[in-house]
């Protein structure tokens, strides 16, 4: 059988992510960068909590850190994360169509929240928080900005598949890459979860 | 490289598998809003004037731990089978991330 | 793309090479290309030794002392002896379990390319302003005091090669875990094999931190970050955690698959099976977690307190035991065998001593309040070169002379080899034993000179001669290489006659598709089961038919260059006007290279069943 | 923890190495021969790591010779296939115990030894009764302040002996680290923080070693980090009180000599905006760009490591990269003439609180 053959409800696989084996090295190949992945954002979370007061006569978290931001961009893509559950929830289902319409209200809160972080950081240059204020700002910025790297490469990567594969539907060669951009997705979410708890919440609570 | 070979053709029925799907979607939902909950708990605790930093601190943590626990074994299906390497390397990576911030957090002194 | 390769003119194999995703012929890349560092890192080694022979010598000056001594261990650890480990790995792991290939050959490409040229990158610095002069470990106040660019280029030339080491430690998990030939449990598998696989779980939770580290350096040297500086409220102290966090566990990464290669050696000119192989598994595994746990052993003097310097000297204390199961059980490999002192038994045998002077003098090392006296004087140079050089550069000297016949189809000259052998381990001990001594006599490290009257003239005197022996013994090596290149005899499938892997099944060097069927394994030394019992070849799992093979690409190189032409462009943003465009101009090129690798399905290609039939009766793929 | 090495069963192998060790090395500098309690502790472990290192090694190297030799392939033994023995779980257990004990063995005088030499509470009294040094380190000079007597030196550190002398260790620029080998171990100088720790310094070995111990700096801070080296002088608490009066009342005497006077004259332009020449120097530590002068004549060293005479000085002064490369004093002045550098020299050889 060939990956790219026209598959069926009835002979697509349960878990076409895994159906071959490039897709079972994919999945497995993502899964351990995702464990690397785990040590790249402790380090950085690590350097901010080791540098978090040292705001060198700038502005303090508590000055800075707004609820209101924090809690839309935080709605925002935990939704996302459950949006593209329903993504691949459909792929399973060999829905196409609908796989593409999850996947396409994904992004587009994965973009309202990457906008949401842009703006919030345009904000604090203006209050004179910038990059090289203090230690705590450097590790602010390249902590929440790694995540935010993270997310545009994610937007990138799931549209890019959206569209190339856009006409010619599901099959067994795309099915591992759209399952592990989605693992991605959520990793990001997870990341986030400690960002807005250790960085916002933590810091608002001073 | 054997692309040709492990394709199953599950002779299984398609309205059975639509049907578990369902459930597990339903599952997901589930969980999804018991995140949301604890996201909503967590700003709540920290708005709320009520509660000291020593409780609020650990509690949120706590929090974000589960939600991250949620969104593991279900979002990223940890607990179905076959996820054995990697909730192996994902614990790998998070021992190394635990001891690493325990290290700066006592022994990086400012 | 055909398999039987016809005779091609040097452009059609340099491009062969350049796009090539077969992991034999990426491991002569790995070999050609560590093997060129490494005599770099060697020659800059002898500059080292030289400068040192006689008190206030005049030879080279303080600062360029400095950056000889940074390139020296920097291109040894990570454009050398890596590089040399990776090219060992890709040789012969996929064929030792029955592989066709790697799970992700164009990753392998891909992790291959990322180090040249972050190692070609770091190299720049020599011609654009100097090499970087702050130690290979590049402590934070110093390297952010340097005034060249030489950090940079060691920051962005590492943060590039690491990357590619990343790539590689996950492309070996997955292949190990996924491509196993059926029956080979993970109890079959070769030690080699699991020394690679627990290396590569290393590599993956040792990286990121240094990459973190890196990024930071990135930001305050070139961006305005303020990590590092006091005065901001940074705290350099962080860099010397990061770097450790990566810095012991890579020690690891470069000794334990140097375990591995003498695990087969022992076993395969012992004529016995590896005494204890699942207490060697076992130890390996042990030693690869513990290595997480000791990095604050490098930083006993740094002032963390006794509570944490307690800890970590125990802590570091324990991985004696472990090493020491491996020691005994190679020793118990031997007893009772057939011993027959080929090349490679020679190092694998004097290994065993070498490197037990360097572990114990590790133990030494961890005892911290001894370890105020040792920190930072010769006692450390001399410690690790007892592991590195006695350990890893025997492992890759004893690799290179085991499985040249399995990479090339010759058999290097044994008596030339001998020669290399004796030269390289006299030099190695005069050079090295010595500078425990000078090291108790008060005489710190990373010094360009030293003064009259204080004891330390004969025994860097003694430590110079020796290091004139080991280049003696390298050059010599270079001869036999050459010559067997042009006059060697090409040798069948087995030419050592006692292996026992797999590896030895399949003609030198072999196939394309390395097997024509796969192979069902047996027991351990699954090659050895089938010879014992007289027959010729292995039990194949599968009918012959047509093997699918992945397509040759230039996307892997391309990327690279992207990231060199970026890396080049920011390091001069400050300079020069061009320097962004050109940083953004080259992340470009590798994200379009992305682009096209995401859209471009490959799906590789078939070589039919004839073809491979016909091949095999040949005996030689290509 | 003497007492203990002392009932230890190894004494003997212990004596033997220590015999064989202390042939090397000078006593001023040399780890092997210890002039201090702390030195001796870590001596002590370094014997005591030594022995059981020379165990570990014989018991490797007897069985590795005896199978190197013993099972070689022999003449017609080509075909011989040996038995292939899968492993024995009783060796197993025997090389995993032993390495264990053996390690238990060194860990606890680690572990003690550890707490042991971390032990500044003295210093950090309120009324504290130790001499108390803060050393900072420089690029390539040091500085040591006794904060207690309101005194500064530089280069040549002065101490009592057979006391426990506290130190405060830190760095002005880039990080160093503070050795001196047969005294004891290091302690580097961070420039994120203050590192505390203590030395003693025996009299009578002192005596023997000629009174002068070499210190180094141990951390790599530049060119001329090899020559960041400082010395020690170790003497008698009644002396060394002394020195501290002498340092306190010392006031610039006026001379008459013409020349001197030239000199104080040119050094007053070109050198008092980084060097002092008193030893009371009220100055913030910013401030104090290079080493104090104050007692500069009764040094041992010229810049840590020259030989203290006229020439050397003139040396030092005509061309400091020349000796010390990347030093922070090159091109801080106007170049000086032959007569300038005669009559600098006779003025600093004239700065002594002795
Ligand atoms: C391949 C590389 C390699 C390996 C394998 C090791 C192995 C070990 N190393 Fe080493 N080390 C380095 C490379 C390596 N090291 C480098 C490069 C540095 C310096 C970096 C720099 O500053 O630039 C360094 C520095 C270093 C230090 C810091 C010194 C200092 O700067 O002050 C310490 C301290 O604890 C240490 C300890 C150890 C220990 C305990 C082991 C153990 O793993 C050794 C275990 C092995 C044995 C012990 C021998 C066999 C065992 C037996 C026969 C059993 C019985 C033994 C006993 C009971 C003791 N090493
Ligand atoms: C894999 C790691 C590795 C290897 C293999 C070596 C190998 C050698 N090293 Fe290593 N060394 C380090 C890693 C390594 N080193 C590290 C990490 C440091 C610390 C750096 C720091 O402090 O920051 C260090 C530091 C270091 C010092 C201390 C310098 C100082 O502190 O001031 C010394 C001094 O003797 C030294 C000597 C040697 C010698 C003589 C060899 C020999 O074994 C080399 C043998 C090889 C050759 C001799 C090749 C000769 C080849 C030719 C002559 C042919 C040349 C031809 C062409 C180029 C075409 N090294
Ligand atoms: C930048 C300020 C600066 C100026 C101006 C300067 N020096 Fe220095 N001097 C230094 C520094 C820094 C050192 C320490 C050098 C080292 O050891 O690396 C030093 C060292 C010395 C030493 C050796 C000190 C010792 O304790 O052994 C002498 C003597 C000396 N300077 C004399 C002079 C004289 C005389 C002049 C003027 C002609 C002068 N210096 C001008 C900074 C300066
Ligand atoms: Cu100061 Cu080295
Ligand atoms: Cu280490």
């Amino acid at each position: 059988m060939h990956v790219e053959e026209k598959l069926t409800p009835e002979t697509f696989p349960a878990e076409p992510e895994k159906a071959t084996l490039e897709g079972k090295n994919k999945f497995l190949g993502f899964w351990f960068f995702l464990g690397g992945e785990t040590v790249l954002f402790a380090s950085l979370f690590a350097t901010y909590l080791a540098l978090k007061d040292s705001v060198a006569g700038g502005p303090s978290a508590k000055e800075l850190f707004q609820m209101p931001i924090v809690f839309l961009a935080t709605m925002l893509l935990l939704t996302s994360s459950l949006t593209s559950v329903y993504a691949m929830h459909h792929m399973r289902n060999f829905d196409f169509k609908k796989m593409q319409l999850w996947l396409g209200i994904t992004v587009l809160l994965g973009a309202g929240f990457l906008a949401l972080e842009i703006y919030e950081f345009t904000e604090y240059v203006h209050e004179g928080f910038k990059f090289s204020t203090s230690a705590f700002s450097s590790a602010f910025y390249t902590l929440v900005g790694t995540h935010g790297a993270h997310v545009a490469f994610g937007l990138l990567w799931i549209l890019t598949l959206m569209i190339r594969n856009a006409k010619r539907g599901l099959n067994l060669y795309n099915a591992p890459k759209f399952y592990v951009a989605s693992l991605y997705w959520h990793f990001i979410d997870v990341v986030w979860v400690f960002i807005f708890t250790v960085v916002y919440l933590m810091g608002m609570v001073g | 490289m054997a692309n040709h070979t492990h394709v199953q053709n599950p002779k299984v029925d398609v309205q059975y598998r639509r049907k578990k799907n369902a459930e597990e979607m339903k599952h997901q939902i589930i969980s999804f809003t018991l995140m949301i909950f604890l996201t909503l708990i967590a700003f709540f605790a920290v708005g709320y004037e009520g509660f000291s930093a020593w409780f609020s601190v650990p509690f949120i943590l706590l929090l974000a731990v589960v939600q991250v626990i949620f969104q593991l074994y279900y979002f990223m299906h940890m607990s179905h089978k076959g996820h054995e390497l990697p909730a192996l390397f994902l614990y790998g990576g998070v021992a190394v991330a635990f001891i690493t911030i325990w290290a700066f957090l006592t022994v990086v002194w400012i | 793309m055909s398999t039987l390769a016809r005779k091609k003119g040097v452009g059609a194999v340099i491009w062969d090479y350049l796009t090539t995703v077969d992991h034999k012929k990426i491991a002569i890349l790995y070999l050609i290309a560590g093997g060129f560092f490494f005599l770099l890192g060697g020659l800059e080694a002898m500059i080292i030794r030289i400068q040192l022979a006689v008190p206030n010598n005049d030879f080279i000056s303080a600062g360029f002392y400095n950056e000889v001594l940074t390139m020296h261990g920097t291109t040894m650890i990570f454009l050398a002896a890596m590089p040399l480990v990776f090219a060992m790995m890709n040789a012969v792991v996929p064929i030792q379990i029955g592989a066709r290939d790697v799970a992700f050959p164009f990753l392998n490409a891909l992790g291959f390319w990322l180090f040249f040229f972050g190692g070609v990158f770091l190299n720049l610095s020599w011609f654009l302003g100097g090499a970087p002069d702050a130690g290979w470990t590049s402590y934070a106040s110093l390297s952010l005091a340097s005034p060249t660019h030489g950090i940079d280029f060691y920051v962005l030339g590492l943060q590039i090669s690491g990357l590619g080491t990343l790539i590689g430690g996950i492309n070996f998990l997955v292949t190990i875990i996924n491509m196993r030939a059926p029956g080979m449990t993970y109890m079959r598998m070769p030690m080699f094999t699991w020394a690679t696989f627990v290396t590569s779980a290393l590599i993956l939770f040792a990286f990121p931190p240094l990459t973190v580290g890196l990024i930071f350096m990135m930001m305050d040297r070139l961006f305005g970050g303020n990590f590092f500086d006091p005065a901001l409220g940074g705290n350099t102290i962080i860099w010397e955690h990061l770097f450790w966090i990566f810095g012991h566990p890579e020690v690891y990464i470069l000794v334990l698959p140097a375990f591995g290669i003498f695990s087969e050696i022992f076993a395969t000119f012992s004529r016995k099976r590896l005494f204890g192989y699942s207490s060697m598994v076992f130890a390996t595994v042990l030693i690869g977690f513990l290595g997480f746990m000791v990095w604050a052993h490098h930083m006993f003097t740094v002032g963390l307190g006794p509570i944490a310097n307690a800890i970590f000297a125990v802590a570091t204390m324990a991985i004696a035991v472990p090493t020491g199961i491996k020691i005994f059980n190679w020793l118990f490999t031997i007893w009772g065998g057939s011993i027959r002192f080929t090349t490679p038994m020679m190092y694998a045998v004097a290994f065993i001593p070498s490197f037990v002077i360097g572990g114990v003098t590790g133990v030494m090392n961890a005892a911290a309040a001894a370890d105020y006296q040792y920190h930072d004087s010769y006692f450390v140079v001399a410690h690790f070169h007892y592991v590195i050089v006695g350990g890893v550069v025997f492992a890759l000297l004893a690799g290179a002379h085991y499985w040249w016949p399995k990479m090339f189809g010759k058999m290097l000259d044994e008596k030339l080899g001998k020669v290399t052998f004796w030269l390289f381990f006299t030099g190695f001990h005069l050079t090295f034993f010595i500078q425990h001594f000078l090291g108790l006599m008060g005489m710190p490290r990373r010094v360009f000179t030293f003064l009259p009257g204080q004891g330390f003239e004969t025994g860097n005197m003694i430590s110079t001669v020796g290091a004139f022996f080991m280049a003696a013994g390298i050059i010599v090596l270079l001869a036999n290489v050459v010559i067997t290149t042009v006059k060697g005899k090409r040798v069948g499938n087995d030419p050592w006659e006692d292996g026992r892997t797999l590896e030895w099944a399949v003609s030198s060097p072999a196939p394309e598709y390395n097997f024509a069927q796969t192979p069902l394994v047996r027991g351990l030394d699954a090659y050895w089961i089938e010879k014992m019992e007289g027959k010729k070849g292995l039990t194949p799992a599968e009918p012959l038919g047509d093997i699918h093979m992945p397509n040759p690409t230039i996307l892997p190189f391309v990327m690279s260059l992207g990231l060199f032409i970026s890396a080049l462009g920011f390091l001069f943003h400050n300079d020069y006007g061009w320097g962004l465009p050109v940083g953004i101009i080259g992340l470009l090129i590798t994200l379009v290279a992305m682009f096209f690798r995401s859209i471009i399905d490959d799906h590789g290609f078939h070589i039919p069943k004839e073809e491979v039939m016909e091949a095999e009766k040949k005996g030689a793929g290509a | 923890m003497k007492k203990w090495l002392r009932n230890w069963r190894l004494v003997s192998l212990v004596s033997a190495m220590a015999l064989l060790l202390a042939g090397c090395g000078k006593p001023f500098l040399s780890t092997l021969q210890p002039a201090g309690e702390v030195a001796d502790m870590q001596y002590n472990l370094m014997l005591l790591s030594t022995a059981i290192m020379v165990i570990v090694i014989a018991v490797v190297t007897i069985i590795f010779l005896y199978v190197v030799t013993r099972f070689r392939r022999r003449k017609g033994e080509e075909n011989k296939i040996p038995k292939q023995v899968e492993g024995s779980h009783t060796l197993e257990i025997i090389w995993t115990v032993i390495p264990i004990i053996l390690l238990i063995i060194l860990a606890v005088p680690t572990v003690l030894y550890t707490f042991e030499l971390a032990d500044v509470k003295p210093m950090n009294k309120k009324e504290r009764d130790v001499v108390v040094v803060n050393v900072r380190a420089n690029l390539y000079w040091w500085e040591f302040e006794y904060p207690d007597y309101g005194i500064i030196t530089s280069q040549d550190l002065v101490v009592p002996t057979d006391e426990r002398v506290y130190f405060n260790l830190k760095a002005s620029d880039v990080k160093h680290s503070f050795w001196i080998p047969a005294v004891g171990g290091k302690m580097d100088t961070n420039t994120d923080n203050t590192n505390q720790f203590f030395l003693t310094f025996d009299e009578k070995r002192a005596e023997e070693a000629g009174r002068l111990f070499y210190g180094k700096c141990a951390e790599l801070c530049g060119p001329s980090h090899a020559l960041m080296d400082f010395k020690v002088k170790a003497l008698p608490r009644a002396e060394f009180d002394q020195w501290v009066e002498k340092m306190k009342n010392a006031k610039p005497v006026a001379s008459t000599d013409p020349v001197v006077q030239r000199g104080e004259e040119i050094f007053n332009k070109s050198c008092i905006g980084c060097h002092a020449v008193t030893p009371i120097d009220g100055r913030p530590e910013q401030a104090r760009l290079a080493p104090n002068l104050g007692n500069f004549a009764d040094r041992s060293r010229i810049a840590g490591i020259l030989e203290h005479n006229e020439e050397n000085l003139k040396a030092w002064l005509k061309d400091p990269e020349k000796i010390k490369p990347g030093n922070k004093m090159t091109d801080t002045y106007p170049a000086l003439s032959d007569e300038e550098l005669e009559a600098l020299t006779k003025y600093l050889m004239t700065l002594s609180v002795e």
